[in-house]
Parts: C-alpha cells; structure tokens; sequence
C-alpha cells in the first residue's frame, strides 16, 4: 500500500456506480451478499446469473477485470481449504480420477467456493467504486454507531500515519548502510518494530492533540452533503432485487 | 497596557513529561492583549512544553494557566481552543487531513462554519500564506517548507484572538518568512512566538522572554535583551554573522 | 480465520450476527466508561496497528499460516470494552474496504475474533495480575498468556459454531483438533508478540498501557514551592482518571450472557429456519445422533447434547458447550496458574522458615 | 581543484513523484572533492527531491547521478551508502532505534565497526553536537531541536566521504548553529548543504546553487549571489533583516 489516503483498491472514475450515495451501495452489496448465501447450493445455474449480476456492474462503473482478479487473491487460504474438504470429508464416497472424494464434500466446496467469490467480487466492486471516507460517511447514514464510525476513521487515517513510519525508517535504515538479508539482522527489524509502536502511537496523539486544539469535539465535521434520493435507493437496489428474485426462483424449483 | 485581563497568565506552572523528565520549573508570565512577545531560548529550554500549556494540550502538573481570565481546565477546554490558536513546531503533528483544503477547513468547521464563509476562510488564510495553489493536494505530498505554510493556514482560518507559533519561520524560505512577519503584523491579535532566529524577533516583537532549563530567565524589551551579549551568552543565545542591530528597532 | 461468506449456514450467520451486534452495543457503552475524549483516537491507532499487524501472516506448520488476532493485545492497551470495538471496527474495515472476510459472515468474524479474544485475554490478564504486585515483568508475562490462551479459545468457538452450521461435512472432533491445535501453535506468536508491544509500551508510555493502569509512579515535580508529588497526570489532554477500573466479574457475567445469547439466539434462529437447519444436520449426520463427537468425552458438553433428541435444544446446548469450554479452557489455565504460584510462594516462605 | 573525478555529478535528472507531480525538470551541476557548496532556492523548488537522489533513496526518473564516479545504480547501492552521509530534513525522518545509542550506532555498526571502536564514534559524534547526556533517552523524546542535533550525529558518525545536509541548521538554537558550522569547516569532506539561511550559506560556503522550479538556476560564489538582488528577489530570496554582508566573507 503506498502512504495515500486514497486507497489503492479505489479507482476513481465518474460512472453511475461511482456517484450513487455510498449507504445506497453498502446496503446494496450487503443485502446481495446475504440472498447469494441464501441461494441453495444445488442451483448452479443460480450462482451463475448472479455472477452475471455483478459483471454488469463492474462493466457500468468500468472496473476491468483484471484488477477485479487480482484482488481476489484474498480468497486464497479459503480455495486451499475448499479443495480439502472433498478428500477429508465424511458421506458417501464418489471415484473421480481415481481418487476417492466424499459427495457432500464436492458439494460444500462448491457452496464455500461459489458463494465466497460473489461476496469477495461484490465487496471489490463496493470498494472500487467508493472512497474509503464516503464509504464512512454512508456508514453513519446507515445509523452504525458513531463511535465505530469515528475509531474507523481514526483507523484508517492512522494507517497512513503508520506506514508512514514504517516507510521513513526503512528509508532511515538504508540511507545508513543497513541490508536486511538474513535472519541475523531479525533483532535490529524487532527492536524497530517496537519503536515502531511507540512512535505511530505519539504521533497519532500527537495529531490528535492538533485536532483538538482546533475545536474537535469527537465528531468529524461533516462538510460534504451525500443524501440519496428515492431514485438512488431504486437504482442500488436493482442488484439485490434481482439476486433475491434469482434465490426466489432458485429455491421454488426444487 | 489595554483594559480587562491579560491575555496569558501563566503562574508557578511546572511539567513533568510521563516519563519522567522534568522540562518546566515554574514559569511565571504574563502578556497583554494586543502584545506581540518572542519566546527566545536554547534547545531543549521547554518553549514547547510551555507552548503545549497554552490551550490545555498538555495541562499543569503544577501551577496554573490563564486565558483572557479563563483557567485552563476540562470544563473550559473548548472555550479556551477556540480563543487560542496554536502553529506546532512540526507540521507533520498539524496537518491530518485527505486534502489541503479539507484540512484547513476543519477549524472553522468545528467552529460551526459552513458553506460559503468556510470556504472563504479557507481561501483568504491559503491565499495569505500562498499555498492556494495546493488546495486540492494530499498535505503529505507537499515540501516541509509547504506544510509549514499550510500549517500555519490552518490556524489563520480560524481566526483566533491568540496566536501561539512554535518556529513558525524555520523551514521558510526568505520570502515566505518575510512574508509570514507581514501576516502578523497586520493582525490584530496577541501573539506569542518561539524562535531561535533574533533578527525575526527583533523585527516583529517589542518584547521578549528567554527560557531556560525550564523557568523564565529574562523578560523585556527584545532591543535590550539583544544588546546584553552577557545574558545571550549564558543561554546560548548569539547574534548571527554579519547582523549588526539596526539603530530603530522595528 | 476470516471466514467467507458460505461458510456457515443461514442461521448461525444471522445468529452469531445479532450477537455480534449486542457484544458491540454492550462494549459501546462500556468504552465510555473506559476512555475519555481520547477513546476514537486511541482506538483508531489500536485497531490501525492490529490491521497493519494482521497483513503480515506468519507461516505456522504444514503450509498452514496464521496472523495476529490482536484482541488480548487490544484489551491490554485500551481495556476490554474498547478492544472488542477495535477489532469489530478492523474485521468490517477488511470486509468492506479489502473484501477481506465474508460480509454475511461479520457476525461469525466479530464474534471470535473480537469478542472471544478480548474477553478471554483480558480475564486471564486479570487473573493473573489481581491483587500482584504489578512489576513489568508480571504485566508482560500475564499479556503472553493472555493473548496465548485467546486464540485457542476463539479457535474452539468457531468449532462450536462449526458444528451447529458450518456447511462442509467434516466432523467436528477433526475440525476441532486441527483448528485447536493450529491455533496453540498461532497463539504462542500471537502470545510473543502482544508480549513483546506490551513490554515496549510498558519501557516509555506506561500511562499508555490500560492494563497497567495504578502502576505508573507518581512524577515529583521540583517546583518554587518545593516538591510535589502528581498523581497519574497522564500524558497530553490530561484525561480525568477513568472511573473505577472493571472488574473481573463484570466479564465473568459478560461471558455467561454471551453463552446463554448464543444458545437462545442461535437455537431461536435454527427454529425459524428449519429447512436451513435440517439439511445441514442431514449433511452432518448430525440428526442421526450417531456421530461420534470429539468433545464427547467431556463431562459437561458430552454427556448433555447427547442425551438430548430436539435438534433445537441440542444446537442451542451446542452454543452454551462452546462458550462454556472457552470459560473452563481459560479458567483451568489460571487456575494452574494460581495454584503454582501459591506453591511457589508457599515454598519460598518454607524455606525463609 | 583536487585530482580524480569529481565528488559529485548530476547530470540532466528529471523526476516525478508517483502521484504526478514533476519536482526536477533536468539538474546538472558538479561538485568537487572537498568543496563546500550551498543549495538555496524557494519552498518547493525540488531541493529535497535532488538530494534524496544523491545517495539512491530516490532513484533518476531521467538521467544520471555519480558520487565519486560511481553512478548511483541498484548494485552499486551500498557502496553508495557508504560514502554519501545524508542529514534529512526532518529529523523524525532519521531516528529510528529505541535510544539514541542505538541510533548513533546503527550506521558505523553496519559498516562492520564494534567494541570500543563503535564507542568512540557513537561518543565522539555525540559529544560534537552536545547531545551527550542523551545518550540513553528514547529519540522521540527529545525537544525538535535536540532530534536536529542527534541527526546530524547519527550521520558524523559515519564519517562519510561526502556529507549532503537538508537544513540542518532548522531549529537550531544560535549557538548550536554556529557550532554545528565549526563542525563542518572542521571536517575534510566534500559538503552540500541545503538551506534557506543565506547569511548561513555565506558563512560556512564559498559556493553556492540556486534551485528554483526544480532546474538549477544559478551557480556561483556565494558573495557574488547575493549581491545580486535582481537574482534573489527572482527566487524568492532576500537579505534578512539587519543584515549586511561583510566585507570580506567568510
Ligand atoms: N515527549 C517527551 N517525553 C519526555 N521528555 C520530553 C518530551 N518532549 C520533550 N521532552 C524533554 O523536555 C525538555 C523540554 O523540551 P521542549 O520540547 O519543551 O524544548 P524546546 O524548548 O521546545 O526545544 P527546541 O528549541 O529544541 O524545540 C527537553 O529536555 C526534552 O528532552
Ligand atoms: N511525496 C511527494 N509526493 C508528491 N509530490 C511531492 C512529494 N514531496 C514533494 N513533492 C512536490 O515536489 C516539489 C519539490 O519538493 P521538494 O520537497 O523537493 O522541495 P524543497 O525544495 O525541498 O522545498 P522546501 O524548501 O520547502 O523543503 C514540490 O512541488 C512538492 O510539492
Ligand atoms: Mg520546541
Ligand atoms: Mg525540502
């Protein structure tokens, strides 16, 4: 990550996906994630259409693929688990290329592969195409504490600070001859990663102190309007409408 | 001398910082409305921590810190913050925000501003410093002598009646620090300023105050101070090369 | 750990998400009792640290790998309440800005990773620090146990709730083997290195450390006036001193409300949602009751589900068994613990004899 | 001029920070072994971008650097370290270890140094800039000016070939400054200094660069540019106040 407030899985870009309000576009995403783990695993065809759903958002807010991909190495520790599951599973045993796979297995890690992957890529597509500090804006549109609101965006805006630091003493570290190439520089990298502590942590209350001697009373002043119209509601509400009819379906053709 | 209280008073104020080191002995001080004062002194003399006493950043192990007549306490917080408005030494612990503009703005916006006046503030105090151009960049993304400027634009957007400025000029380049005198002399409001640059001093403030090792070790009129190489020398103070003081001081 | 969505069924997900959001309403107002005007930010810098730490995985054994959880160190530097909001904020911060984790499985997410570190790691610290005299050394020992017995713990946890509705058919005693036995090797780094913040907090900014709260000396202030002792004058914004500290009992009673939420909820949920719940004991094996269970031979979880036909009941009793063992691994430890120490005081004071 | 080639050579370096912005527009300039050369110009100019490439923390977008003949390569990285000691701009930027021992340390201990003979420099560099009874006080603790002084030893202590200082004298008390002045006129290596303290420059340098919109704009004796007011007004430079330059410079 570089030390930007814009967060790199951000791409800015003026489409309609990009200017709908973010509490729309939360609501959205998590509503569609819910009726995806809704549908019944046995649908194919269900997941298939829902993936269909998001390529076209993620054609409409012009994200490529390719970043929608290389995002989703997220997934990986859970696709190595799901290809275990078929070998380590209990139930009835199938013979598929001479090995010995259990039938709910191959099932449940359909169901954790299929439905994990529309949640990871609709979560990419929220954060594509939605600012991290509009993403907590809509947040508290959408009534989550405030509290949780502010340490969020305390977080984020600390991360910077920290890798900050981070990057200006590795800098520190090199410009005075230091290369870390084995294990016997460990003790040098742990004793700066204790400083590290220290230092990010004086210097966000040191930055929180600057904030409060500027008038902050806890709440971030909020200067920008984001309310949303019946008509945004409508248009971010078409995914999940159509992920919920899909499930509806899904499940009625049993 | 002008009517009601002073605008500082400080009284037997002493600090130890939590680890244990001791940086301020009991300072006593006071400044009127209206005065400019200098705040001279070697490193490491406790100009900070005194500074950091000013608007409750820090709050007294010992002693006690008025504003305008208002102790400095929890209750008074807010009130106080706002009458006080504080440029730190390092612009990095000042400027937090996604944007120059976002960052300048959020003084007045805690004040209650908003809309067209905000953002004429924040115009106004970016134009003074001349970062108006920076506006919508990443602070963080700036030169240090930039964020300083920013820097001290945050705090002229929220129009305080105290000016507090730990080394608002270093960094500056020529220009800028003359410049940054202009901005403060045609304000008016009390002003206190740290310094390790005399002849800025001398330029801007009629009075002076040097600490040292964490007490008040001379008050007065900043052409006297400087003129007693005695004094200056015994707090590592010195004129710089080729500065002769000029015969009417500014 | 973070579990994706599909993971779990319907019913544990919306269960272990209202109990998720009750544990976060509990600790909100529980925060303010903790901090004062300094709570976001110092929470933000938490739980900014616990994410920077969270995306350096270290390799555990056998390919698998595990990261910091963070709760215990969480709850030692800002105290429980405000821990458990750190790491809820981190775990949907990941989920929604990193599609890390499963956004219908944040109830899951925050409910080990948030509730069951930071309660666990902060009873066993309490434990073991209560009424000691509280030396560095005893602070750094009690955050490597702590932090060392939360992550097994929240590991048991999710195989409670493996068992009630996870939707892969493994039976729950491997689950529950490989998951503990991973997660003891993960809580001895996670134990390392809390251990190792804790004592680097501890060396400069001990008014830092929530933990150590009535350690930090008094400073003696040399004045005109002569010396002064202040109290915990803190660092900058001079917070007032937080209200008298939590005690253990509160999260005792805390961690009991959390097993009797999770059965009720849980249970509550399933009965809503029977087919959900049938087809998972169907794909379990869990409905023929034959399945031999790992924690079967445990006095108390064994022998209760077993006996118990209603499908309901037994998910609910499932829930109470999970936490239940949590609270019991927890309390064995210090009670360990304890009964060495006093053998070790006993025996120094023999031997003064 | 000393024989061999040249301490340091840049040639046409244009450079441009990841987010867009252009800071160096094509810097040529050549220094001599030994000589001591100012760099000055206005906030922003690029100042601190050129002397970041100077020993490879940023990397020639275009063009060629050479320390020593040696052009600043990734393989040639270390040895470029080695030679180039730089004193950043912020001091923040430099301390890293948990106490100033250990920072002062850091570098001749990655050079191979140990024992007694790591010692002596870490004391002797401390004792340079005064910060000896620092020694085992955690760097972030110290006063801004305090950490200027430390990160100045923290480079001496290397003694390195070719010493490059952003504003080192920033937040210097006078006579800290003077001194760390004494400490580079002592030293027999090449020097390029940054700064905006142009009676500094004329001090210490009988060679100065004037960097302005990231180009060097002019080079030349110190003295003959700054008598030059048409040249510094032009670049946000300027005599400060009270100054007069002295007959025979420095
Ligand atoms: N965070 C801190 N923790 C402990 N000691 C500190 C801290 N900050 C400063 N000190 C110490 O307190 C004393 C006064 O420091 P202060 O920063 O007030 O000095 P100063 O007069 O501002 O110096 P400078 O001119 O270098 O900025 C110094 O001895 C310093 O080492
Ligand atoms: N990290 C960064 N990312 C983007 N732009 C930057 C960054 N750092 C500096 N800049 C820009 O590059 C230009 C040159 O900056 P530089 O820091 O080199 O100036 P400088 O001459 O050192 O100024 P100063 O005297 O204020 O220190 C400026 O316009 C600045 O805004
Ligand atoms: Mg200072
Ligand atoms: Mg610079």
């Amino acid at each position: 990550m570089s030390a930007g407030h814009h967060h790199p899985i951000y791409r800015p870009a003026d489409t309609p996906v990009h200017r709908l309000p973010p509490q729309c576009k939360l609501a959205a995403v998590v509503a569609f994630a819910v009726f995806v783990v809704a549908t019944p695993r046995e649908r194919v065809w269900a997941f298939a259409l829902d993936a269909l759903l998001l390529a076209a958002v993620a054609v409409a807010a012009r994200v490529p693929a390719g970043a929608i991909v290389r995002r989703m190495v997220i997934e990986v520790p859970f696709v190595l688990f799901a290809v275990a599951i078929p070998l380590i599973g209990t139930g009835e045993r199938i013979q598929v290329l001479g090995l010995s796979l259990s039938a709910p297995g191959l099932w449940a890690a359909w169901n954790i592969l299929a439905k994990a992957t529309l949640g990871v890529v609709a979560s990419i597509l929220l954060a594509a195409t939605t600012e991290p500090r509009m993403m907590l804006l809509g947040a508290e549109r959408l009534r989550l504490p405030r509290l949780l609101v502010q340490i969020a965006t305390f977080m984020l805006r600390y991360l910077d600070v920290i890798l900050d630091q981070m990057r200006r003493m590795r800098i520190a570290r090199e410009s005075r001859g230091f290369v870390a190439r084995d294990l016997r520089q460990a003790p040098v990298l742990a004793k700066s990663a204790g400083a590290l502590f220290i230092r990010s942590y004086e210097r966000g209350e040191r930055v929180h102190l600057a904030m409060l001697s500027r008038g902050y009373t806890g709440e971030m002043p909020t200067i920008r309007d984001i309310s949303a119209t019946g008509r945004d509601w409508a248009v971010a509400g078409m995914l999940p409408c159509l992920a919920a009819v899909t499930a509806l379906l899904a499940w009625s053709t049993t | 001398m002008t009517s009601g209280s002073p605008s500082l008073t400080v009284s037997r104020l002493a600090y130890a910082y939590p680890d244990g080191t001791q940086a301020l002995y009991g300072v006593d001080l006071t400044i009127e409305r209206g005065e400019r004062v200098a705040l001279l002194g070697p490193n490491g003399a406790g100009k900070t921590t005194l500074v950091m006493h000013l608007n409750g950043i820090l709050t007294a192990g010992h002693g006690t810190v008025e504003v305008a007549g208002l102790a400095v306490r929890a209750d008074t917080l807010r009130e106080i913050r706002r009458r006080v408005g504080l440029v730190f030494q390092d612009p990095d612990d000042q400027l937090f925000m996604p944007t120059v503009r976002e960052d300048v703005a959020f003084g007045p916006a805690n004040l209650g501003l908003r809309g067209a006046e905000l953002d004429r503030r924040v115009h106004d105090a970016l134009e003074r410093v001349g970062m108006l151009d920076a506006i919508d960049r990443p602070p963080h993304h700036l030169s240090f002598g930039q964020r300083r400027r920013v820097a001290v634009a945050t705090v002229l957007a929220m129009e305080p009646e105290i000016l507090v400025l730990d080394e608002p000029s270093s960094n500056l380049d020529p220009a800028s620090r003359r410049e940054l005198a202009e901005i403060l002399k045609s304000l008016d409001v009390t002003v206190l300023m740290v310094t390790h640059d005399l002849p800025y001093a001398l330029e801007l403030c009629e009075r002076s105050l040097i600490m040292s090792e964490g007490v008040i070790a001379a008050d007065g009129p900043t052409h006297a101070l400087l003129a007693d190489e005695r004094l200056l020398a015994a707090h590592r103070l010195e004129l710089p090369y080729g500065f002769a003081v000029p015969a009417q001081p500014g | 750990m973070h579990v994706p969505d599909g993971f779990f069924n319907v019913p544990v997900s919306v269960g272990a998400g209202v109990f998720a959001a009750a544990g976060v309403a509990v600790c909100l107002r529980g925060a303010k009792r903790e901090l004062d005007d300094r709570t976001a930010p110092m929470a933000g810098l938490v739980a900014a640290f616990i994410f920077a730490a969270q995306m350096l995985n270290f390799p555990v054994a056998a390919g698998t790998s595990g990261h910091l959880l963070g709760g215990a160190l969480a709850a030692i530097l800002v105290g429980p309440y405000t821990a458990v909001l750190c790491v809820a904020v981190v775990l949907l911060v990941q989920g929604f800005f990193f599609a890390d984790g499963g956004l219908t499985a944040l109830g899951v997410n925050i409910t080990l990773m948030a509730i069951v570190t930071a309660v666990v790691g902060w009873a066993v610290f309490r434990l073991i620090t209560r009424g000691r005299p509280r030396g560095r050394a005893t602070l750094v020992a009690a955050s490597f146990v702590a932090a060392l017995v939360s992550v097994p713990s929240a590991a048991l946890v999710f195989t409670g709730l493996f068992w009630l509705g996870g939707t892969a058919p493994i039976e729950p005693g491997s689950v529950a083997a490989a998951m503990v036995g991973v997660h003891l090797l993960i809580g001895l780094g996670e134990g390392f290195i809390t251990a190792l913040t804790v004592s680097s907090v501890l060396a400069v900014r001990p008014d830092l450390v929530y933990g150590a709260r009535g350690m930090t000396r008094a400073l003696t202030l040399r004045t005109a006036d002569g010396d002064v002792q202040v109290g915990q004058q803190g660092g900058p914004a001079a917070p007032e001193a937080p209200s008298a500290g939590i005690g253990l009992r509160p999260v005792l009673v805390g961690g009991a409300l959390v097993a009797v939420l999770l059965a009720g909820v849980v249970s509550f949920y399933a009965s809503s949602a029977p087919d959900g719940l049938e087809k998972v004991a169907a794909d379990k094996g869990l409905s023929a009751q034959e399945k031999p269970h790992a924690v079967e031979d445990g006095p108390l979880a064994g022998y209760s589900v077993k006996g118990v036909e209603n499908q309901r009941l037994s998910g609910g009793l499932a829930g109470v068994a999970g936490v239940a063992l949590t609270v019991v691994a927890g309390g064995g430890v210090f009670y360990v613990i304890r009964r060495r120490r006093r053998g070790t005081d006993g025996m120094t004071t023999a031997s003064a004899q």
